[in-house]
């Protein structure tokens, strides 16, 4: 029999938060909420004000992840960086990788072959199918249904199938380069991409029928967490939550990149920019991934997959390496030096599943960036909380935080 | 004791009842070991893949992801652990009632991993003890559950009876 | 001198009692493992079939077929409570946390006294109902312990001095509070319907209520409001998805039990699922005509002691139908807010369970006219 | 999409700015001191309602002004970004307007700008540190911090009574690796570019 006994103290790590909160009203409580805990998705940390069980006051304090992305870039080549690209928003770390790879390549002027655009679409597209679905199981999760939650899983481990035929690995896949991919698609992968998007729309049909219509769940949702176009505007929102406020900006068409110019696609935008309506626009967008992928698949150009006549910045090929020296020598270059990429300072923005990522990088040539900052959508997406979350319950919290759908790695990078 | 200790020994026959006593007990233990998820960063996502329908954790009862440390006996601790987070794994990890096991799942959380920079510590166990270390960036599901039978054989080959004695001197938190 | 009899009835008494808690912690037990596994069968995935005895599991056919089911699960995760350090946290009060899982069990066993499962058939065809103690008032005895169990919860939430366990607290007692009255007001129609002449049955024993029930229409079939409203008041009264305000793991983490560790989470995590199984039992009583066969039919089986064993049996099959039920609503439901939960008590469930006992009122008093 | 006219029109209304050199988006220069007022048109008079990215660079220790800000705003009318800098003018104690009066996205940005690089945002609502515990005395985006780190107590003195963790430099013999491509041959060895800890020095202390 286990009869040991053995105190421990108050030791409550909202204390000290508790304190900056100055003193409270006698009826009212400071709530510590996270950074372990299952609302957060993650290490997100919220000091809370309550009135009963009315959010008076709601202060988000972040950084529990911040790993230091922007100093590491500093520190390595443009290539050396892309497995880091994954980690930033790894629920879709493929488009990551693109919207990495695009601003190096802005910066050093350079256009990708036509297969390898549509490469990089198709792999955005998946990307964000599985970023939604997850966003979406989590998000009824939140509410208090778990078995949503499995069913999208499940249709996400078919895309990490996928993805780890193309890539080699499941989850960070580091799969472009900077004027290319890393390699060219496998033989019947476009087929199997096409039977799984093919069969998304019953399991997602399957997920709506427990959760869209359900009459607790819009009781938990509508009307809750709602964003005006104005706020969403002034603090900087992007991607779904700023598309779900009735603003119709979409990157992907405003300032079309990779190819997304020749897909006929529609962007899904609501009305009320509450939970809501954030919900209905993540289904809405996978659909339309589905519809985007359909059309990329039926076209797919043939011909080069990486840029070849950028014999400084895209490494050859394995085989032409151990045939020849000047292959050799490149190669050698690429890898030690880095991509060489002129001086100079660029700014872009790729349509990522949480908003608009971007990289501004400012070179002073050669291989290494001088500096890099990550604009993380997920980061301008939850300093609204602070304004939206004051008036709502308690409980209202986990469904808020859901449909903003956020992910820490990219918040504090 | 080792295997090959045939003679008769005193030490051992004090210990053969000890040892049946193990026998039950870490077979309990083994069995119910609940984890607390300490999904940090991008390791949760496969987490939550490992308890999701194609690798289900649950096959050996460890589904049951207490978010209170206080009824958890395993604390995965899945992602990058920064110097500002490694406060509150230590403190978690001291609200844990004994026994308690830690797992290190992925690279960051074991050493540091690809993050050598000023505000990532270099593996979880500067603060707590690790008992399983994982391997990958992130690891597969396959890999965390088989690192959960590895602690399961651990916990198995504990001598329980004796911990139960003996009080351990715990931080407060 | 000692009354030998007395003392054999008591420690009968005692006997059975000792049974009953067995049998009805054993269901809580082995609810928690069918939890499990029904969850992980609606989402696609296996549930535990990992764990098993040491002998068992190299038994040829029975070892791996029980190893499948996960049988010994529930055992492994019950003794483990056993060995896992009982830790007090410095900042509670000790009496009322020491307490509080007690409270929270207690109540859910006492219920389980005055519960009839079956009846017995003595030589002479006398049937003798199965229970431990034949209360006049059997139903009143239910609804009056039945809530004491929220003073463990709320003393959990409070002894715990802590933000999680106290807002679980006070949730649960608002909720108890306003589900408690749309529950009794469910059940008056039931002893209207009951105590109406020529059905033979007067009172508010339990056993009355089923026997009205025999060759005869099942109440849930006579009053389906009142089996709808007491069935959604059971779920808000065992804390149950869609109405876990108590728990609420996404937002309170773990609710009023977030502070306990080790024996004393167990025993709330037991109390939890014994409150379902005790609940599954009353409404079967209630509502779906206890031990008796279908509705509108003689009980099919003989009036000896094997027919009294498939009585028991058709009685659980039908509490573990129930179980399965809340089991299923779980996991296909997302959970209310704490103020819907209470709108939906005071605005709606109340209301009409107050019209439901008017039109009873009304109808019984109807068929009771001396006839002219 | 962003014009000449429009640009020309711009440069014209606002005589303090100064137009740079860019390859991708219209940018100026701005001097800090007209920086609330020009961005504050920018919103109310030009259609830039989003403030994208808040942002800064250090140009390293030599320079004569060593840091700068960047702002990048999306305007939804032109479908465009303009770029604008804005020099420190103090190297020693950076500061800036806080434009976060006007666009209420750029607080979080500013306070992690003053956390990575100290840059002073006067009139901020609530400049405090968000990536870093509130203590941590250094700024790690600074050209001169090393990646790895400095030694510096960690927050919270119970715990580090117990785990005597502290923040530590971490180990940068394992790489990442990169070469120059100027100087003596010895030089253009590949190597770490923060060698504040190899094999070859001492961890510092």
């Amino acid at each position: 029999m286990s009869t040991t006994t053995k105190e421990i103290s108050v030791g409550d790590i909202g204390a000290r938060g508790a304190e900056a909160n100055t003193k409270l009203d006698g009826d009212k409580m400071a709530l510590n909420v996270g950074p372990s805990h299952p609302t957060t998705h993650g290490v997100l940390r919220l000091i809370m004000e309550l009135n009963g069980d009315l959010i008076e006051k709601c202060e988000p304090v972040l950084g529990y992840l911040h790993r230091g992305d922007e100093k590491i870039a500093e520190n390595m080549t443009y290539n050396q960086f892309v497995p880091y690209t994954d980690r930033l928003d790894y629920l879709a770390p493929l488009s990551n990788n693109v919207a990495y790879a695009l601003t190096v390549e802005k910066l050093a002027n350079l256009e990708v072959p036509p297969r390898c655009q549509a490469i990089r679409v198709l792999v955005c597209e998946m990307a964000r199918i599985s970023s939604h679905l997850l966003g979406m199981g989590v998000f009824g999760m939140d509410a208090g249904a778990w078995t949503p939650f499995m069913y999208t899983f499940t249709e996400r481990e078919k895309l990490y199938t996928l993805f780890e035929e193309l890539t080699g690995a499941r989850f960070t896949t580091s799969y472009t380069r900077i004027g290319g991919v890393a390699r060219d698609i496998p033989e019947g992968w476009l087929g199997r991409v096409e039977k799984f998007v093919d069969q998304l729309p019953k399991a997602i049909a399957e997920v709506e029928k427990l959760l869209t219509r359900n009459r607790i769940f819009l009781d938990r949702t509508e009307g809750i967490g709602e964003i005006s176009k104005e706020d969403a505007l002034a603090y900087g929102l992007t991607g779904p939550n700023l598309r779900a406020t009735g603003i119709d900006l979409d990157l992907r068409k405003d300032k079309p990149y990779s190819g997304y110019e020749q897909y006929d696609f529609d962007v899904p935008i609501g009305t009320k920019g509450d939970c809501y309506d954030r919900y209905l626009v993540r289904i809405e967008e996978v659909l339309q991934s589905i519809r985007i992928i359909k059309q990329v698949i039926k076209d797919f150009p043939t011909g080069a997959w990486y840029a070849e006549d950028a014999k400084k910045i895209f490494a050859p090929p394995k085989e032409k390496i151990l045939s020849s020296m000047e292959e050799l020598i490149q190669n050698f270059m690429i890898v030690t030096e880095g991509p060489q990429i002129p001086a100079g300072e660029v700014y872009f923005e790729a349509e990522n599943p949480k908003g608009a990522l971007g990289f501004y990088v400012v070179s002073k040539g050669g291989g290494v960036p001088y500096r890099m900052k990550i604009r993380a959508p997920s980061f301008c997406n939850l300093s609204i909380l602070e304004k939206l979350a004051p008036g709502h319950f308690l409980s209202d919290i986990t469904v808020i935080l859901g449909s903003l759908d956020f992910v820490m790695g990219e918040c504090d990078r | 004791m080792t295997a090959n200790d045939v003679a008769y020994n005193g030490k051992v026959e004090g210990d053969v009842i000890v040892t049946r006593a193990d026998a039950v007990i870490n077979w309990i233990r083994q069995h119910s070991v609940w984890p607390m998820p300490m999904g940090l960063a991008c390791c949760a996502i496969e987490l939550m893949a490992s308890a999701a329908s194609r690798y289900d954790i649950s096959r050996f009862g460890m589904e049951v992801m207490r978010f209170s440390p206080r009824q958890s006996d395993c604390m995965i601790v899945a992602g990058t652990v920064t110097y500002k987070m490694a406060e509150v794994v230590r403190r978690i990890y001291d609200q844990m009632g004994d026994p308690k096991w830690v797992v290190a799942m992925g690279a960051c959380a074991s050493t540091g991993g690809m993050y050598r920079s000023y505000a990532v510590m270099q593996g979880v166990d500067n603060i707590v003890p690790v008992d399983v270390y994982v391997s990958g960036c992130p690891p597969r599901p396959e890999a965390l559950l088989d690192a959960m039978m590895k602690l399961q054989d651990k916990i198995g080959n504990e001598s329980s009876v004796r911990n139960l004695r003996k009080k351990k001197s715990v931080a407060s938190g | 001198m000692f009354d030998v009899e007395l003392l054999l009835m008591i420690g009968l008494k005692v006997l059975f009692a000792l049974l009953m808690i067995g049998a009805v912690m054993t269901m809580a037990g082995y609810s928690v493992l069918a939890e499990r596994k029904v969850s992980a069968w609606m989402q696609g995935r296996v549930g535990p079939n990992r764990t098993v005895l040491p002998l068992v599991g190299s038994l040829p056919f029975v070892g791996r077929f029980l190893k499948g089911l996960g049988i010994f699960q529930p055992l492994a995760d019950g003794l483990k409570f056993l060995f896992k350090e009982e830790m007090i946290p410095g900042h509670v009060n000790k009496f009322y946390y020491n307490l509080a899982p007690i409270v929270a069990l207690v109540p859910a066993l006492t219920t389980m006294t005055v519960l009839p499962f079956g009846e017995f058939f003595t030589e002479n065809g006398e049937s003798i109902p199965l229970m431990l103690a034949n209360l006049e008032v059997g139903i009143l005895f239910v609804l009056a312990v039945s809530s004491l169990g929220v003073y463990g919860i709320v003393l959990a939430g409070w002894s715990s001095n802590s933000k999680y366990p106290f807002l679980g607290g006070i949730r649960s007692s608002a909720q108890m509070i306003s589900y408690e009255l749309a529950m009794g007001l469910s059940l008056l129609p039931v002893f209207l319907w009951v105590s109406e002449p020529g059905t033979g049955a007067m009172g508010l024993s339990l056993v009355d209520i089923v026997n009205s029930q025999s060759q005869n229409a099942w109440l849930l079939l006579v009053q389906p409001l009142s089996a709808l409203i007491f069935l959604i008041a059971l779920f808000a009264e065992t804390n149950r998805l869609p109405f876990d305000m108590p728990e609420s793991e996404t937002d309170l983490v773990g609710g009023f039990h977030t502070e306990y560790g080790g024996f004393k989470f167990g025993i709330f995590f037991v109390a939890e699922y014994a409150h379902i199984v005790v609940g599954s039992a009353i409404f079967t009583i209630v509502f779906l005509g206890g031990w008796h066969f279908l509705p509108w039919m003689a009980d099919p089986w003989p009036a000896t002691w094997i027919g009294s064993l498939i009585g028991v049996g058709w009685f659980l099959a039908k509490t573990i139908f129930l179980i399965f039920f809340f089991i299923w609503v779980r996991w296909t439901l997302p959970r209310f807010r704490y103020d819907q939960v209470m709108n939906l008590g005071w605005t709606k469930l109340l209301p009409l369970a107050l019209l439901n006992l008017i039109f009873y009122v009304l109808l019984v008093t109807w068929l009771d006219q001396p006839p002219a | 999409m962003i014009d000449e006219d429009f640009t020309k029109s711009l440069l014209d209304k606002h005589s303090y700015l100064t137009q740079r050199e860019s390859i991708d988006w219209f940018t100026v220069e701005c001097p800090g001191s007209e920086l609330v007022s020009f961005v504050k048109a920018m919103r109310d008079d030009e259609g830039f309602e989003l403030l994208i990215d808040l942002t800064a660079i250090d140009h390293g220790e030599g320079a004569e002004c060593r840091f700068s800000t960047v702002i990048h705003l999306y305007s939804l009318v032109h479908r465009g970004y303009v770029r604008i800098h804005s020099l420190c003018l103090d190297n020693d104690k950076p500061s800036m307007p806080s434009v976060s009066d006007v666009y209420p996205a750029a607080n979080w940005h500013e306070r992690e700008t003053f956390d990575m690089f100290g840059i002073h945002f006067s009139d901020h609502p609530n400049l405090k540190r968000i990536l870093m515990w509130d203590e941590y005395p250094h700024f790690p985006l600074r050209k001169e911090f090393p990646l790895a780190g400095i030694d510096t107590p960690l927050p919270a003195a119970d715990v580090v009574e117990v785990t005597k963790a502290s923040v530590e430099p971490a180990p940068m013999m394992g790489g990442p690796f990169v070469s120059s491509n100027s100087g003596p041959i010895s030089d253009s060895e590949p190597r770490a570019k923060d060698e504040s800890w190899t094999e070859r020095k001492e961890k510092p202390l």
